[in-house]
């Protein structure tokens, strides 16, 4: 009996031990973590397709309840004034999901750039999307709600060689991004004006 | 569906859980010198995997997600699936008999089996839905008892033929497990 | 006991059919001269080089790895040099010199004598070889990057890379009799059609090599290209898919390679058909643009498992149930 | 027990070097080992938890009741794998990245089990801390060796800089999954003949 | 019966000697000093002859060893025992080797214990005399009641190649094979007496008094397990049953050889030889048992070089002596002899993989997969999955082997150490 009660008690503290430690950790590194995370995943990518911007759209952000889950949006400020939102959605490629940051202008509703952020594409063939600016170049000046479409199934999007699967891809992320766009027009309209200025 | 089949070429053939991913490398090359042994550790690994697939899924969408302490995924996952091997092999011990004289002596082997403990990983990180989550399991399973028995068949006459002295065994094994995965290049980019 | 001279003790058989592993490896040798000579006439001196050099480099290779291994020197029995043949008739003659060193060090090295030499290689050393060499080194063994320097008096592309990009629309305006005739680009030795026939032929007739496999694979290519083609036109169709690429060399000098070739007859068509099936598969819809390499990669790898279905022994007697 | 506290780290060097003449631990070896960095990154995290786990293990020796011992041991080293999942995230996310499912996964590596089973339940502290840094340092130094190798050949670089000239052509076969099996067998094949085996 | 390649048009067939004008008559030959006879005890602890130095032994002496597992011999001469050996042959087997110096050829003493029971032919005697004739009769067949013989088949064909001895038997001296099948009837009982011959001495053969059925002369048909499969198979019986030992083989020299036996009481010790030189003529030798060979080779004014190589039995299947101070033996069809400059090389070399054994198996052993288990020592693996027992040790497969692998030494080997366990 004592045996059993020894163990019990044993296990009882270690796992509690473990779970404080863990705990105590894990709120000490959040902020760090969320933070990597997004300069890492996400910075290249926003970087890029915000080139110019006046501001650190890294640090502009704000997220937008989107039903379940939430949105982050970065903020480009040019010539003074912060009108691009960039933000993120995904679409299935090769191997998973293949997620684009899309940047669009809110005064004309035109897509300003799009850049990959995680992918588990091919090096050589689907994984050229990070660096194809002849594939991602063809998006920009496109409306955001115009739902684009590789030759292949009837639209006017050019592949990237090899690799329809990417690029569609890419497609449905932009069309997915067009349709979260026009629901939360307003409120990213309401939250970008707390950063002009 | 077909993405379900899509799915499961993938897991199998392509993304092979040992070939592709390094991963369930020790049981690889431990069971691999007999065609029986080798039988025995894919039916065990197709088990539990699809248990502990399953199991893990559950506890990570149900539970870890809805308490908001995912970061304790590794030390639960890692319990529940010792736990969960400790509880197969003492119902197989008690139920079933037969099977338990197969597979017994593999499943303490599988607790520390990285393939089992990294398919969970993947199905959580892959966001799977649960029925992809079990077919994926199901699948890299699969895939690990196929080339687990293609490895055998090459080894039984790896063993009998004149290798030089220090490439020996374990040695020799990894340079063909290497050339296994080499010869798996032939199913690239037919899903 | 008297004084007689000191006799040889020795086992049966004290006669024999006087087949040697040298006699096979020169006659495979010679039979592949058939295809290479018409490579070296339509490629020049550069592929001569490339043959030379890869014959020679894969005998280097072996004795290198003989005194690493402390065995006897065993470049006699003429398998280093059939490699190193059979190797440099599947690369470009404008293949640089080190790619050919690399990959006879390849094939003999990793792919023969780690597994203790001759006999006990699991997987076709050539295959490993130009195998890794695609996935290092892809744009070398391009065929239109690399022959693209040559004029010729016919269409210079190769034409698995024409039916890959454009479908059999692309291809259909080439003539069987060309391709036959060697009117095509590809390896030095893979290219001309009637070369490797007759070498072929020469050889399963003598018996050298197995016509079980041999066939079996062209048959599988070719009843497999007809399916794809029957259902979908866009498929090229058997004739294209048997003429072009590795395919005839495929058939008569790799596929057949003993070490890694069941030696049943079931399990020999099993074996070359399912080679067969999986080369057009992979041509098709696979991602790379010959399928012979891999898919004979591959079938090595079933083979410890199909050549268990024997025939029955007659008369096994069961000592111990 | 008469080996020195200095013996219990050097026997992790080189007498019993994980994993060549230990073959344990194979997946993350090959899976990590593209680049000197991921191999160090690894070897790191390994030690780091290796070190702890021991101590700790080593110094509960005599409390943890002999029939839960090895689930002990699995909430000592899991808790030890997180922290160092939250510190890498917070602080080289770059490398956390690259190691991907592998640092969790050092809660399986047969070597951490391994150590504490055979040697930090047995031993005092002392020596405990020694065998696990030296069985630590010994694994990254292999998977140094192993990725500086791999790197070299694959790439053309070391540690991201260039080796060779510009003419190089990358040997992309060492990178590569078959690769990666082929030259772990032939360094082990190396280490054979160094071992006189 | 023997598969090859669909294609394999090209490889030479094997062929069995047909006995033809090229065989002269057998050259006599008689022991010139000393006879050899050779006792091979099966089992027994320490087996002691029953006979010691200095005895004096008369011609047709029956000669024992205290264990009754091992066969007896006659001596074929008189003579002297002038020494006693133990040696050790092949694989190990225990050899008791008698030497008898013998007397002179004017003054031969015979034993007369066979004449007085001749006339009274029945298998007890035959099994206490006639055990040793040339040829080798088996009487013991006879003896297990759970199998009955049902059928007498007699061998007019030899089981190696270059041996023409029974055919030259059946050729030429058919009416004592005639008259030993009457004898074999008589003593045992069993009437469907069968007689296998090479297709041209069918017709010779027809006055034999037996069945008679012709062999294909493809090496290895005529091997008493294949003739038992294929030729005197009984349509309504599965075929696997052969297990059940019905059929009793005797070569026909030995059938000649009792036939002699019983009708003039003096039993025969001439044994007819094949004899192969180095310059590959074949010629008929007849020498009684116990001859050195040395003495066949001096009377064929042959000599021996260094490194020439003395085979007792054929090629396929014999084994090389090392001195000619071996004796002729009771069952020795052939002997050759081999210049060392012709002896085929056995280099080491590990099986290829080739497949060439697989076609001329003709029992479809696995032999590729055989060969490397035996190399490696696995016996017990190569008896469970490989049929190492299934093999009637043809030969065939090291006959066509690329690798030159001595395949059946390795089987027989594998065979005897199981078989010793
Ligand atoms: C090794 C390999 C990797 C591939 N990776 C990708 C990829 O990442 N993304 C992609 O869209 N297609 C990839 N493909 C090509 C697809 O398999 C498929 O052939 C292609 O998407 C079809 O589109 P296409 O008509 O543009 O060639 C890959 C092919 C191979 C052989
Ligand atoms: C996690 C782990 C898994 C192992 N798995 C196996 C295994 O599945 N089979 C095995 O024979 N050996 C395995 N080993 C190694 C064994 O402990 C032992 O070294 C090996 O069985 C001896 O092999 P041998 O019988 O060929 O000498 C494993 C070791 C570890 C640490
Ligand atoms: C064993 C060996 C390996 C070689 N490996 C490579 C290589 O991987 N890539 C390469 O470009 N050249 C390799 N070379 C070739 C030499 O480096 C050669 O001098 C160099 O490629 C010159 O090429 P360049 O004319 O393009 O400058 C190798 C040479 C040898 C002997
Ligand atoms: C048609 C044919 C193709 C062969 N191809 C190869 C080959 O690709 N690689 C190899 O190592 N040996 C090859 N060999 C050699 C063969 O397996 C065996 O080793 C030779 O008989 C010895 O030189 C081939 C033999 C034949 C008959
Ligand atoms: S826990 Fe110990 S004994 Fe078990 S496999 Fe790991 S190192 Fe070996
Ligand atoms: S000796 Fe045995 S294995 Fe060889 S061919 Fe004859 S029966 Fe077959
Ligand atoms: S003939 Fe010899 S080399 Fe060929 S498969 Fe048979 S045993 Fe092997
Ligand atoms: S005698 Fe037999 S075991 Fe010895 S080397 Fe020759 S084949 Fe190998
Ligand atoms: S590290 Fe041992 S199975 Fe992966």
């Amino acid at each position: 009996m004592r045996e059993i009660i020894k163990m019990v008690v044993v296990l009882t503290i270690l796992s509690t031990a473990s779970g404080g430690l863990l705990a105590a950790l894990r709120n000490s590194t959040q902020e760090r973590i969320d933070l990597q995370v997004l300069q890492f995943v996400k910075g290249p990518a926003i970087k890029k397709i915000l080139e110019g911007a006046a501001n650190d759209p890294i640090t502009d952000r704000f997220a937008i309840a989107d039903g379940e889950t939430q949105r982050s949006f970065f903020v480009g400020k040019f010539n003074g004034k912060a009108n691009v939102v960039a933000f993120e959605d995904f679409g299935t490629g090769f191997g998973g999901n293949v997620g684009l940051m899309v940047a669009v202008d809110v005064d004309t509703d035109k897509v300003v750039g799009i850049a990959a952020t995680t992918h588990n594409e091919t090096p050589g063939f689907g994984a050229s999307i990070e660096t194809d600016k002849g594939f991602t170049g063809q998006f920009v000046g496109m409306p955001i709600t115009s739902a684009p479409k590789v030759t292949k199934d009837g639209g006017k999007i050019n592949a990237l060689t090899g690799s329809t699967v990417t690029s569609r891809a890419a497609c449905a992320a932009i069309s997915k991004a067009g349709e979260a766009y026009q629901r939360l027009k307003p409120e990213i309209q309401k939250q970008l004006k707390t950063f002009s200025g | 569906m077909g993405d379900l089949l899509v799915l499961m070429i993938s897991c199998i053939l392509i993304n092979n859980i040992l070939l592709a991913q390094y991963l369930g490398n020790c049981p690889f090359l431990g069971t691999s010198k007999k065609m029986e042994t080798a039988v025995g550790m894919a039916m065990a690994v197709i088990f539990v995997l699809v248990m502990a697939g399953v199991i893990t899924w559950v506890l990570n969408v149900y539970c870890l997600k809805k308490l908001g302490i995912e970061y304790l995924q590794t030390i639960s996952f890692i319990l529940v699936i010792a736990g969960l091997v400790q509880f197969v092999e003492m119902f197989l011990k008690k139920s079933i008999p037969a099977l338990y004289a197969g597979l017994g002596i593999f499943l303490p082997l599988i607790t520390t089996n990285c393939a089992v403990m990294g398919v969970c990983l993947i199905n959580i990180k892959e966001e799977y839905s649960f029925i992809e989550a079990l077919v994926s399991s199901f699948a890299y399973a699969a895939g690990f008892g196929l080339a687990l028995i293609l490895f055998t068949g090459i080894r039984e006459r790896v063993l009998l033929a004149r290798v030089p002295k220090p490439l020996q065994d374990t040695s020799i094994g990894l340079v063909t497990a290497g050339l296994i995965s080499l010869a798996f290049y032939a199913f690239k980019g037919m899903v | 006991m008297s004084a007689t001279p000191k006799l040889t003790v020795s086992y049966a058989p004290f006669w024999h059919n006087g087949s040697r592993i040298s006699k096979k490896s020169c006659n495979i040798f010679m039979a592949s001269l058939l295809a290479v000579v018409p490579g070296v006439y339509q490629y020049g001196v550069p592929a001569l080089g490339v043959v030379a050099l890869s014959v020679g480099s894969a005998m280097m290779w072996e004795i290198i790895m003989n005194i690493l291994t402390r065995r006897p020197i065993s470049i006699g029995d003429g398998n280093a040099a059939v490699i190193g043949m059979i190797f440099a008739m599947l690369l470009p003659a404008t293949a640089p010199w080190w790619i050919v060193v690399i990959g006879t060090c390849i094939a003999i090295v990793i792919g023969k004598h780690i597994y203790g030499g001759i006999g006990g290689n699991p997987f076709n050393p050539v295959m490993l070889a130009i195998a890794i060499l695609m996935l290092s080194w892809g744009k070398i063994l391009d065929f239109n990057a690399a022959l693209a320097s040559y004029a010729f008096n016919f269409n210079a592309v190769y034409p698995l890379t024409l039916m890959k990009s454009f479908g059999a629309s692309a291809v259909g305006g080439i003539s069987l009799k060309d391709l036959l005739m060697g009117r095509q680009i590809g390896g030095i030795g893979a290219t001309c059609g009637i070369g490797l026939i007759a070498g072929g032929i020469y050889l399963m007739l003598r018996g050298y090599i197995r016509w079980e496999i041999a066939l079996s694979f062209l048959a599988g290519v070719g009843v497999t290209a007809l399916c794809f083609n029957k259902v979908n036109p866009v498929y090229a169709g058997p004739g294209i898919h048997l003429l072009t690429g590795y395919t005839l060399v495929g058939a008569f000098y790799l596929i057949t390679e003993d070490s890694s070739s069941p030696v049943n007859f079931i399990p020999m068509m099993i074996y070359g058909a399912g080679a067969g099936i999986l080369t057009v598969l992979i041509r098709n819809i696979g991602a790379h643009v010959d399928g012979v390499v891999f898919a004979i990669l591959i079938a090595n790898l079933i083979n410890p498992l199909v050549d268990k279905i024997r025939p029955k022994t007659i008369g096994e007697v069961i000592t111990h149930a | 027990m008469a080996k020195t506290i200095a013996q219990e780290f050097t026997k992790g060097l080189w007498n019993e070097i994980p994993p060549f003449r230990l073959v344990l631990g194979l997946c993350p070896t090959l899976a990590v080992t593209k680049s000197v960095e991921g191999g160090i990154g690894m070897g790191i995290a390994t030690t780091f938890v290796l070190l702890f786990s021991n101590a700790l293990i080593s110094i509960l020796r005599n409390i943890i009741p002999p029939k839960v011992r090895i689930a002990c041991y699995i909430i000592v080293i899991a808790t030890f794998v997180t922290v160092v999942e939250l510190l890498m995230q917070a602080y080289t996310y770059a490398i956390f990245r690259q190691l991907g499912i592998f640092i969790p996964l050092i809660v399986v590596n047969c070597i951490l089990l391994g150590r504490a089973e055979a040697f930090a339940s047995k031993n005092k502290l002392l020596p405990s801390i020694a065998d696990g840094l030296g069985m630590g340092i010994g694994f990254t130094l292999s998977l140094a060796s192993l990725g500086a190798i791999r790197e070299i050949f694959g790439y053309g670089t070391f540690y991201g800089m260039h080796v060779f000239g510009p003419s190089f052509e990358p040997f992309t076969f060492m990178v590569e999954a078959p690769g990666a099996f082929v030259c772990l067998g032939l360094m082990l094949c190396l280490m054979n003949l160094a071992g006189g085996k | 019966m023997i598969k090859r390649s669909f294609f394999g048009c090209m490889t030479p067939k094997l062929s069995y000697a047909v006995v033809d004008e090229s065989y002269a008559e057998p050259v006599p030959v008689s022991p010139k000093k000393k006879i050899i006879l050779f006792f091979s005890p099966t089992g027994g602890d320490s087996p002691q002859p029953a006979f010691k130095v200095g005895d004096t032994v008369s011609a047709g002496q029956k000669l024992c060893i205290t264990d009754p597992a091992v066969p007896y011999m006659l001596s074929s001469m008189s003579g002297k025992i002038t020494d006693i050996t133990s040696m050790t042959g092949i694989f190990g087997k225990k050899i008791i080797s008698a030497t008898i110096a013998i007397d002179d050829p004017s003054q031969q003493s015979v034993d007369e214990s066979f004449k007085s029971i001749h006339q009274a032919p029945g298998l007890g005697n035959a099994m206490e005399f006639l055990k040793c004739l040339p040829g080798y009769p088996g009487f013991g067949v006879f003896a297990d009641k759970n199998h009955p013989v049902q059928t007498i088949a007699v061998l007019g064909m030899d089981n190696d190649l270059v041996s023409a001895t029974n055919q030259y038997v059946v050729k030429n001296n058919i009416a004592s094979v005639k008259t030993g099948i009457g004898v074999l009837r008589q003593i045992t009982g069993v009437h469907n007496v069968v007689l296998i011959v090479p297709p041209q001495l069918v017709q010779v053969a027809g006055s034999s008094g037996a069945t008679l059925k012709s062999v294909d002369m493809a090496y290895p048909s005529a091997h008493p397990v294949l003739i038992e499969r294929y030729l005197l198979a009984q349509r309504d019986k599965p075929q696997n049953q052969t297990t059940v030992k019905s059929v009793a083989f005797f070569t026909a020299e030995a059938v000649a050889a009792i036939g002699a036996a019983y009708n003039t009481g003096r039993i025969p010790f001439e044994k007819i030889i094949t004899f192969l030189s180095k310059d590959g003529r074949k010629r008929l030798v007849s020498a009684p048992v116990g001859t050195p060979l040395q003495d066949i080779l001096d009377a064929m004014s042959e000599t021996l070089g260094d490194g020439d190589r003395l085979i007792v039995g054929g090629p396929m299947t014999g084994f090389s002596v090392y001195s000619a101070d071996y004796p002729v033996l009771p069952d020795m069809d052939t002997l050759i002899l081999q210049e060392s400059k012709t002896i085929p090389e056995q280099p080491d070399t590990p099986c290829i993989n080739c497949g060439e054994c697989i076609r001329v198996c003709p029992v479809k052993v696995p032999i590729n997969m055989l060969v490397r288990y035996l190399e490696a020592g696995q016996f017990e693996v190569a008896r469970d999955q490989f049929a190492l027992f299934a093999c009637i040790e043809c030969g065939f497969c090291a006959y066509v082997c690329e690798s030159r692998i001595p395949i059946l030494q390795h089987i027989k080997l594998a065979k005897h150490t199981l078989e010793r366990l």
